[in-house]
Formats: C-alpha cells, structure tokens, sequence
C-alpha cells in the first residue's frame, strides 16, 4: 500500500520534471519541424542562470520568498536570449533544410552552448537548495515529500494549462494550430510564418529554460546536465506522439509512472527502463499515442 | 468475354462513415472505362481498394478469375495492375531520367548481381523511349521538383506503365492540365495505351473528355454506383445529371474551395 | 525549396566552397606539416595530463586536479614546495605540460599522439577505470612512464597488466575506501541491524556496494540489507529512490555517488529527513562539505577515497597545498586535487632521488618508493613497487553555525594493511574470507 | 557497356597500397588514427548506407558493440585470437540479431526509426552496464590478435593488423559501393524519395529495408572487431547514444553521396578534433561545434559535395553519376 502510493507520488513529481523539460521541445518539433537538440543547452542555461541568481539573492540575506519569483524571471532572461540569439543569428538561415541536417545543426549548437555555459559559470557545482526548503515537507502516508515537489507538479499543470488555452482558445494560438497541421494551407492562408517560427523558438527555448530554473534548487547544477535531458526529453515527445502539447503530458506521466514503479518493485532495471517503455509503446502505436494526422497523399 | 477485372459487393467503411458500398464492377481486357462522380464518391477509394492500398472492409476483388481481396499492393501490380496518382507520386529530387530508370529497374525486378551494376545503357534507352510515348522526353534531365503540374502527371502515368500492366487505373489524369491542352494529351495518353492493349479505367471531372475517349462509363455517388453502361446513356441519366453532373458543374465554378474540401475523404 | 532562391545562392555557396576547399587542403597539410617531430625545450620534462575537461566528470574530478597540476608544476618549477621538495624542478629541469582531455572515444589513439607527436617524457592522469584498463596495456606497448593517479579498479595490475614495466598508480585502489567505511561505522558503535545502498549503475557504484555489502556481512553478521538502488549516473533526480529507501526503514545508507550526483542526494535526502533517520555513509562526500555547508546534516558520514582533503593528517606541506589553493582558486583542494599533488610529488621525488629525468632512471627510482605527500605517507609497495597503497580515513561531518564552518570530527584512520588485500589477492575473496591478514591497530 | 569499375572503386583499390605505404611515411601516431577511424569509419558506412533509404539510426552502436563484444567474449571464454575467425563470428552475432529486429524495426521510418533503434542500442546499454561479470561500464580486454596461427609481436603486429583492417574495411566499402549499384540500393534511394511509388511498382518497401538493415549491421559490426582489435578493449560505451549520434554526425557531415566520404570523414572530425583539444583543451567542443556549423551552412550536402562539384564542372553527368551524386 505505501509503495504503491510512493510510486503514484514518485511517479507523478518525476512526470512533472520530464514534462517540464520535454514540452518546448514538441512545441518547436511541431511547429517548425526541428528536432533541437540544443533544446539541452536551454535547460542547461536556465538551470545555471536560477541558481546562479538565487545565489547571489541569498547573499543579501533577505527573505526567500523572492526566489519564487527569480526562478521565473531567470528562466525568462534565459530563455529570451539565448533563444532569440540561436534562432535570429542561426536557425533562420537554415529553414527549408532537410529535418535530418537540422539536427546535426540544432547538435553544432549545442556543443557550442555548451561550452559557453563552461565559459559563463566555470565547472564548480552551484546550489541554490533555498527555496526547495522554504516551505517544508508534507508527509503523505508516512512518507515526507518536499512541497516544492508539488509546488512543481503544481507549475506543470499551469503550463500544460496555459499551452493548451493559448493554441486553443486565442487567434495566434489557433493560427499556430493551423501552422502545425498543415505549412502550405498556412503560407496560403497569409500567415507570416517566418514570426511564428521565432516566437515558437523562443517560447519553446524559454521552456526549455523554465525547466532547468526550476529543477536548480533540487539538485546541484554541474556542467552536463544538458545532455542527460535531451535523450529522456524525445523519449517522452516520442511516446506521446511528436508536436502534439498533451502527448508530451501523457509521455510524462508514462514514463514517470513507470520509471517509479522500476525503482521500487526491480530496481535493476532503471538503467532502461524509459527505453524499455519507448520500445513498448512504439511497438504497439508506431507513430507515438497522438501522432500527428498525416494529411491524405492520394 | 470474361472480365479482367470484377469486384463484388465491395464496401469500405471509415469507422461510421461509408466510403464506399456495393460496388460491383466489371471490366473487359483491353477495354477502356471512364469513372465520374463528385468528390468523395468513393471513385479513388474503389481505386485504392483494388490495388490493395486499402483493404476492403467487405466484398471480394477478382482478377482474372481468381481473388486478390486483401493482397498487399506489390503482389497485386505483379500480377499486372498498376495506377497514376491524382497528385503525382515521384521522387521529386531527382530528374525525370533518373525517376525512369530506377522505376523500371525496380518493375523489372532485376536479380541482385554483385559484379554488374542494375542499371546500364540498354536500361536508359528504354526509359527514354517510354518518355517519348509520352512525349516529354526533353524533360529527361530536369528535376521533378522543377517541373510544371501536366508534365509531372505524364510522368506519373508513364511510370504506372513500366511494369507494362494490363490494366491501368488513371486518377484524374488531366487535372493540373490547361484546359484547351486536355483533348491533346488524352488523345497523347489513350493512343499510347491502346497501343499496348491495356485495359484503362479513368476518374474524370471533364464530360466532354468522358464522351470523346470513353466508350464505357460509371458514375460513382456517394459511394455508390449509380449508373453504369454506355457513356451516352449514363450522361443522360437522370439521376446522373441531377446527383453528379449538377454537382460538376457547380464544382467547375468554385474550383478553389472543392480539392480542400475534397481532401477529408477518401 | 524554389529553385530561383536557390540558384542566386548557389555563387555564393561557390566562392565558400573554394575558401572550404583551400581552408580543408592546408588543414591537411598541417597535419602533415605536425607529423614533423616538434623540438622539445630543452632541459625541460614534458608531462602529458589526462582529466576530464568535459563532461560529468569535469567539474568534480578533472578540473580540480587539472588545477592541482597547474598550480603544483608551477611551485615545483619555481621550488616553492616546502621541504622536502623544495628544490626546483624534476632534479632540476622544469616541467612543460600539455593537457588533453580524456574525454574522448578514441582514448588509445590520444594516447600515442601524446607520446609519438608531442614526445611527452611521461603520461600521469587517467581518472575513470575503464581509460585504465584501456591505457595500462598501451603504455607497456609503447614503452612510456605512464602514471594513473586516480582510477580505482583492482584489475589493473591484478589481471590487465600483471608484470609492469612502464605503469604505476600512485593512488589505492577503491576497495580500501568501502572496507574502511563498513568498519568506521562498527569502530563508531552505529546501529547497522540494517542498511541499504544507493550507488550509480556503473562500474565504480557496483563495485563500491559489493565491497560494502560483503565487509558489512563480515563485521555484523546480523545486519540485514534493506534496499539496493541503482539509479542511472547523472540521474539528478532521486525522488521515487529515496522514497524506496525511507519505506524501507534501514539504520545505514551507503552512497558512493559522486559530484553533482552525491550532492543532488544530499539535497533532495535532507530535505525529506533521510539523514535523521538513518546514518548516512558517503564514501566521496569530502568533496562537497564546503560547498554545502549547513545543508550537508551533522552526523553523515564523509570518505574521501583516502585520506585526503578535510581528512588529511596535520603537516607543513597539507598546510601550504591547502593554503596555496585556496589562494589561486577560491576553494580548497578536494581528494582529486591531493590525488594530483601526491601523483606529481612522487615524480619529483623519484627524480630527485635519481638526479635525472631519464625514463629509466625515474621508474628505476619510482618503484617502490616511499614518499610525502599532502596526504601523508605513500608507499608504492604492490606489484612489483608499481602500486601504491595508502592508509584511509573517515570522519563525521559537523556544522558550526555560529563559524559557517564546516569541519569533520570523530575521525579515525586506517592502515593500509588494514583496509586493503595483501599483494597477490583479490579483493572480494580477501573480504569474504573476513579479511585474512589484515592488520588493524 | 559497363566497366567492372566505377571511379569510386577504382578509388578505392588504389587507396588500399597508398594506405599500406602510409604506415611508413607518417608517423604512427597519425596512422593510428586512421585505423581507428576506418573501424568507427565503418558503423558511419552503415549508417550512410541506410541514410540512403532515409533512415537515421540513432542505435548504429548497437551493432558496432555487438561486434566488439563478441570478438571480446570470444576471446575471453573461448581463447579465440584469430582475426579471422572473430570477424566471421562478429558478422554472424549481428546478422542474426539484426534479422530478427529487423522484422520490428523496418515497419518505422524517420524519427520513430531513430528512436527505436536508439531505444535497442540503449536497453544493450543498460544490460551490459549492469553485468559484472563482464566488467560492467568498465568493459574488459581483448587478446592479441592472430591469423590463421601466425601470431606476429610488436610493430609487426601492429603493422599486420593495419593491413588487416585496411583490407577488410576498403573490401567492404567496395561491396557496399555495389550494393548501392544494385537494384536494392535504387530501391532505398525510390523509399527515400517515396514510398509509396515504391509498393506501387510492385516491390516491398519493408524487405528492402530490412535487407539494408543487415547489411548495415554486418558492416558495423565488422567495424567493431577491427577497432576493438585495435584497442585491445572493449565497454558498453560503444552502444551509448552518444557513440551513435558521432557516428550519424559523421555521416551527415562527411556526405553520402560516396561510399568514401564517412571513411574519410570520420578521419577528419578526428584529427580535427585532436587539434581543436590541442588548440583548447577546454573548450574544443565549442570550436568543433562552429566548424559544423559552418560546414553546414557552406556544404549543406556534406564535406564530399566539394569533390562531387569540382567533377561536375568539368563533364556532363551520366545517369548512374547523378544517382551516385544525389
């Protein structure tokens, strides 16, 4: 009974981390057709930029409440330049190229990113452990879990929220939608696609951002922390079907879900376990749960 | 005569929708057939169904006496079927040569050899004289991706042929050509198929068209067969000229909206 | 893509492809060019170092000891190290050094390039095991000094390479430090009815937990083990492991997660109270105890893979390493660090004691030595004086919140004859059989 | 009427003497990196030929281990040294598990391709990351080669087992350049383009895959024991994603228009590696990431797009010469 509900917590807290850091990523596959790898260096750059600025935050001495709001913030500066910089200065020039070449570019990138995240912070850890510990620990069956664990399930849903109202309910949003379904029918249409790809990019980099900011405070942030998320991130956006903002949801909890019941029922094969899960889904829905609709060839 | 081809109560169904139901067809070696109807009459679902691209929810297929219900695409163009494509399906980043070749090269089921490659000189002559039954032989060397629409359709059809099937099924072959180009081309387009003796069946839109090189013709309502017979008498159809030549006509004057329109259905 | 967009870039593309061309065809010639032995300086020893500059393991492994050696060549060049060591140079000459990193596929090709085109005198890095077993093998092919200063497997000279010639490891190898933490928990009277692990699925992290677990069923045979988890390396998120470790009630956890790992646990652990209900050994935990501060709770237990940093016994010479780091770097040496500075002093004393560079002469010297370093005394005295064993310690961490300082207490030390398998045995065997031979105070 | 040759494998014969004669004019070292490249050069092979087909495998490693791991296994519980022998066993592991996952992988096709094979690649990862028995990510080491009971020591050996691996690997990519010649390679380049044409006259998409999936693994495989023989060491890190991902890097920078380019490719991200490290031991990512950046940018179709447009300049092209080109 208590593992089963650890697993359901586990499950759910791992969801929203991989959720989190999954969701630019379809957002940018579905709109613009770009796998991104550099996607991890967004993470990477939010991830330094939040403990980074909590850091100095903390130094003042001043209360921790603020660093709710500096997570946000360092998320967006993140995000914002970063993303604008890859996609004014690179991406644009490269539009129309084969998905497969894109890439490699998005990988070129990358390592580039990487690298000056080295250059930026230098190769020490940085904590910022305040504001996970500011408001405490609630125990559930027994079991104390942080609330800035459900703090962060919490941001999850408001994103998926906030991501399914805007492409639903607004005209860019709906316009976007029509971008993603169809390209040519879009162009047509009168859309200036060239702004929707940069302000795709930047959200979808701001995205990236956002999980790495909110993931600073839980862990120790160290230069390759970008690279562990890429291949977890497409696992998710691929079970759940690429593009598609509610397949990454139901990726997240899938692989999260399972991810926790390996750790505590066969331990051993964590190791895999996503990739166990990849295999399985694949295997029974080739193209992800919700693929894309392909439009009528013949 | 025993048909070529007969189908028997064919019926597909898209989960509620019915895409097509009682289809029965049959069609004469050599012989050439005419199909119209409105969009999603279920014409290039009967089509899909036949050449196995969409397994038929009901019914049986019969080629030659014998049943390819079910068969996958590839053993059905073996046995000597073969299509065109409403939007021309090619390789479009290469040239038009190339395209030839690589299709008779995989028609011809050329064995594996290690020591001689599979495609040589003999294999290029062949693919520009079956470029020039068409026509379009001075295109050979341009790529597909450059070429204007009725070119790209005569290429489409010409690469149905290569396998030198005997019985064709042309999706639209003329939309995408001007219009004072039709007659020409299918003129062009029947003559070279006749000459081979293969049986054609045709989705048209134009009736002009239908009259001039269809002596047959079928007329598909939602997803059923409404007439079929002698062209004259099922252009005169009363049903026809209210159900689908109305619609045709209608359809000629609002062009842009109907292929989006037409899109959802299959 | 339209094709007009296309052809009016293409003279573009053109003019480039000729620049690529030109730029590719002089690439090539430099390589060619390089393949010309470049003129070493003379009178001086160039050392080639091998740390992760990249990667996981840079920012707690490579880089510090990378720092080391920037600062430890520095001093001994200028003979700043204090005595015995403050002579300058290697018996004189200075040392030209040249850093790669060994992050890298092609480790054994680095490796020869290192040797071949930048005629190093001697090769000393290497900190994962698996660049070791890789490395060990080509250093005797290749007939060069190669010191491994960090890299913890046994096997290298129990099975890779069994007579040395060219290779010596001027660390111990990783058994000591799991033997040792199982008996610092009996010598300090904790609880261990019983204990869990939580160690990377790799290598070092299945290693560490086998030789934990197998000297804990020697020292207590009652203890139970309560969990065994295996997250991934660079994992970063522990949540569902650490609820699977508090719903399994043990007395003991043992981690020998490291860096960024080990302090993501040590993080996300505290906070959910994992530390107040059961002590915590972490066998690398030196590392962090600075940086994390009041967040790391009084009680862990801290390792440092020997007995370095924090750990390391009262001389001048850990005085002035300590103090100079913390000078040039802003924090102090971690076990990395003083694995370098002890690796780098070895070489200076075998060449001093040698009074030459020569090849042969240092490992003539090298074998069997014994030496100072910050850590205290070094004795290459396992295969054939090519293996160095080392005492360790362990100590328990406490925070003064009045100071902001973080130090560690109760520490006792452990000969090495006591925490490691006499020459000749393995590991596992030399636990099971209730450590035979060993010789603890 | 045909020649036996075509330039590439006229190219290619000839490389096998300037290889040999290498060994003696550059200094080893550089030598060593052309024998480990042409071993990773083969996985790239692989992954070019079946890029041909539009597939990206992002789980080459996979086979690149299976071959690593079996000449390793081989050597260790067996006692078998012979290169020979051990190649033939590391084509068959490969053939046979290839076959097999073959029948699932060959229904997918762009990124659900990649991923899934990545997905294999990874779950040997983890399995072979928790066998310790077999060293865990530690791997373990491999004898010295012999062939057919000549055992040669020292530089001889080294130089022997140079010439082995030129050999085998130049005879491969020349197979392969015919497998591209064959009727199966036009059919992969017809999926590529259109798959559905492709069922439409008449043949199977799904076979022609899957052949080309063997093959691929078979030629990476072999590209495994020749660099594991190299390096006297094998770990799990050659089926880790970031082993493959180099290897598709390589293949989309090198080009597939010719068999040569991942060969040569390889080669050159690796020596340009080896000096952006010298150059800057810390941040040679960032310099080998703007280089591929600018090669893309400038060679949008690979580094063997400089080769292919200084011939085109100076003749028309044949038929078979654009299909090599594309």
């Amino acid at each position: 009974m208590l593992t089963a509900v650890a697993i359901a917590v586990d499950g759910l807290g791992f969801a929203a981390w991989l959720f989190l850091s999954s969701v630019g990523l379809t957002l940018v596959y579905g709109v613009m057709r770009i796998l991104n790898i550099a996607h991890g260096g967004f993470y990477a750059l939010g991830a330094y930029t939040s403990a980074w600025a909590i850091g100095l935050y903390t130094q003042t001495g001043s209360t921790i409440a603020l660093t709710y709001l500096i997570i946000p913030l360092a998320a967006l500066a993140a995000g914002l330049v970063s993303g604008l910089l890859v996609e004014r200065g690179i991406l644009r020039f490269m539009y129309g190229r084969d998905e497969v070449l894109m890439v490699l570019v998005t990988y070129a990138i990358f390592l580039v990113l990487e690298d000056a995240t080295k250059l930026i912070w230098g190769t020490d850890s940085y904590v910022s452990y305040q504001p996970a510990y500011w408001l405490g620990t609630i125990d559930v069956f027994g079991l104390p879990y942080t609330v800035y664990k459900f703090l962060i399930v919490g941001v999850a849903i408001l994103v998926g929220a906030a991501l399914y109202f805007a492409l639903n309910h607004t005209r860019t949003g709906k316009l976007l939608l029509v971008v993603i379904e169809d390209r040519e029918v879009s162009s047509a249409l009168g859309i200036n696609v060239t702004l929707f790809f940069t302000v795709t990019f930047v959200i979808g980099a701001t995205l990236g951002a956002l999980g790495g900011a909110l993931t600073a405070p839980e862990i120790s942030v160290v230069p390759g922390i970008g690279a562990e998320i890429i291949v977890m991130a497409f696992a998710v956006i691929v079970i759940g079907g690429m593009g598609s903002i509610g397949g990454a949801m139901l990726g997240a909890l899938i692989v999260g879900f399972s991810r926790a019941a390996f750790v505590h029922l066969y331990p051993p094969a964590e190791l895999f376990s996503i990739y166990l899960v990849m295999a399985a889904v694949l295997t029974v829905k080739p193209y992800g749960l919700f693929a894309l609709s392909e439009s009528r060839k013949i | 005569m025993t048909p070529i081809l007969e189908t028997r109560n064919l019926e597909r169904t898209f989960g509620a929708v019915v895409a097509a139901r009682d289809i029965n067809i049959r069609i004469g070696a050599g012989e050439i057939l005419g199909v119209i109807g409105s969009n999603g009459a279920g014409k290039t679902t009967f089509v899909n169904m036949v050449t196995g691209y969409l397994p038929p929810s009901a019914g049986e297929i019969l080629y030659r006496g014998s049943s390819i219900t079910g068969k996958p695409t590839r053993e059905i163009m073996r046995l000597g079927i073969c299509r065109s494509f409403q939007i021309p399906q090619l390789f479009p980043e290469m040239d038009v040569l190339d395209n030839m070749l690589i299709a008779l090269t995989i028609a011809s089921r050329v064995k594996p050899a290690l020591l001689t490659p599979a495609i040589d000189a003999g294999r290029e002559e062949e693919a520009l004289s079956l470029l020039a039954r068409f026509g379009i032989e001075r295109y050979a060397h341009q790529e597909i991706a450059t070429l204007p629409q009725g070119v790209r359709k005569l290429v489409d059809i010409a690469m149905a042929t290569v396998s030198d099937p005997d019985l064709l099924f042309l999706d639209e072959p003329t939309s995408g050509v001007s219009a004072d180009e039709k007659m020409d081309f299918m003129k062009t387009l029947i003559n070279a198929l006749k000459a081979n003796d293969t049986a054609v069946l045709f989705i048209e839109h134009d009736m002009e068209i239908i009259e001039a090189f269809s002596p047959r013709c079928v007329a598909f309502y939602e997803g059923t067969i409404l007439a079929d017979g002698p062209t004259r008498e099922v252009l005169e159809n009363r049903k026809v000229r209210e159900f689908v030549i109305g619609s045709e006509f209608h359809r000629k004057t609002d062009k842009q909206a109907a292929p989006a329109a037409g899109n959802g259905a299959a | 893509m339209a094709s007009g967009k296309q052809a009016a870039r293409s003279s573009a593309i053109r003019k480039s492809r000729h620049i690529l061309m030109t730029a590719t065809t002089l690439g090539l010639a430099s390589v060619l060019a390089a393949a010309a032995p470049a003129q070493a300086e003379e009178g001086s020893v160039k050392i080639g170092f091998v740390t992760f500059l990249s990667g996981g393991a840079a920012g707690p492994f490579g880089v510090p000891a990378r720092n080391a050696a920037e600062l430890m060549i520095e001093a001994i060049n200028a003979g700043s190290v204090p005595a015995p060591y403050a002579s300058t140079g290697l018996a004189g000459k200075s040392i030209d050094p040249i850093f790669v990193d060994e992050n890298s596929k092609q480790k054994n090709a680095d490796y020869q390039k290192l040797v071949e085109k930048d005629e190093v005198d001697m090769v000393l890095g290497y900190i994962s095991s698996s660049s070791c077993k890789a490395i060990a093998p080509e250093a005797e092919k290749a007939q060069k000094l190669t010191i491994l200063f960090d890299c913890g497997t046994p096997q290298i000279f129990e099975e890779i390479v069994t007579d040395p010639q060219y290779t010596f490891r001027t660390g111990a190898h990783a058994t000591m430090d799991n033997v040792a933490a199982a008996r610092y928990l009996a010598d300090t009277g904790a609880k261990t009815g019983s204990y869990a692990g939580i160690n990377q699925n790799y290598a070092f992290g299945q290693d560490s937990w086998r030789d934990f677990s197998a000297s804990m069923a020697q020292i207590d045979s009652n203890a139970k083990i309560a969990a065994e988890q295996f997250p991934k390396i660079y994992a970063g998120q522990y949540g569902s492991e650490i609820s699977a470790l508090l719903t399994s009630k043990p007395d003991v956890v043992h981690s020998s997660f490291w860096g960024g790992d080990m302090e993501a646990f040590v993080i996300q652990g505290s906070a959910r109270g994992i530390f107040e209900r059961a002590k915590v050994v972490l066998t690398t935990g030196e590392t962090a105890m600075h940086r994390l501060g009041a967040q790391m709770p009084d009680g862990t237990i801290i390792g440092a893979r020997g007995p370095h940093g924090d750990l390391a016994p009262e001389s001048e010479l850990n005085d002035w390493f300590r103090k100079a780091y913390y000078d040039r770097f802003g924090t102090l040496p971690t076990y990395p660090s003083y694995k370098m500075a002890q690796a780098l002093l070895g070489v200076k004393a075998a060449a001093d004691k040698a009074g030459s560079t020569d090849q042969d002469a240092v490992i003539g010297a090298l074998k069997g030595l014994e030496w100072e370093g910050p850590s205290g005394k070094v004795s290459m005295a396992l295969a054939n004086g090519h293996q160095a064993i080392q005492g360790t310690a362990y100590g328990t961490y406490e925070f003064d919140k009045e100071t902001g300082k973080a130090s560690l207490v109760d520490i006792v030390r452990y000969d090495a004859e006591c925490v490691n398998p006499p020459a000749g045995m393995n590991s596992i065997d030399w636990i099971n059989s209730g450590f035979e031979g060993a010789k603890c105070d | 009427m045909t020649k036996s040759f075509d330039k590439t494998e006229w190219g290619l014969l000839l490389a096998l003497p300037v290889l040999i004669c290498l060994t003696f004019l550059l200094p080893a070292w550089v030598v060593n990196y052309i024998q480990v490249s042409l071993g990773t050069g083969l996985v790239a092979l692989g992954v070019m030929i079946q890029m041909r087909a539009g597939l990206v495998s992002f789980g080459q490693g996979l086979y690149f281990c299976i071959g690593g791991y079996t000449a390793g296994l081989a050597g260790k519980f067996l006692g078998i040294s012979d290169l020979f022998v051990l190649l033939v066993m590391g084509l068959l592991a490969s053939v046979v598990i290839a076959f097999l996952l073959g029948f699932l992988l060959r229904r997918y096709r762009e990124i659900f391709f990649a991923m899934l094979s990545l997905a294999v690649s990874m779950i040997l990862f983890g399995l072979l990351s928790s066998t310790e028995e077999l060293g865990s990510t530690d791997g373990f080491n491999l004898p010295q080669p012999t062939y057919l009971g000549w055992a040669p020591e020292g530089d001889l050996g080294e130089t022997v087992l140079y010439v082995v691996t030129c050999v085998v690997t130049l005879g491969l990519a020349l197979g392969l350049n015919r497998v591209l010649r064959s009727p199966l390679g036009y059919i992969n380049e017809a999926i590529r383009e259109n798959e559905l044409r492709v069922e439409y006259l008449g043949t199977s998409a799904h076979r022609a895959v899957h052949i080309t999936y063997v093959i691929a693994a078979a030629v990476s495989a072999a590209g495994g024991v020749l660099w594991a023989m190299a390096l006297g060491h094998v770990d799990p890190e050659m089926t880790n994603w970031t082993t493959s991902g180099q290897f598709v890097f390589v293949s989309i920078l090198a080009g597939t228009g010719n068999i040569a380019a991942p060969l040569i490719g390889t080669f050159l991200l690796e020596i340009v590696r080896v000096y952006a490290v010298e150059i800057s031991p810390n941040t040679w990512q960032m310099i080998l990431g703007t280089l591929m950046l600018l090669t893309i940018i400038f060679l949008p179709r690979g580094l063997w797009s400089l080769i292919a447009s200084a011939k085109r300049k100076t003749a028309a092209p044949k038929a078979s010469e654009i299909m090599e080109g594309n």
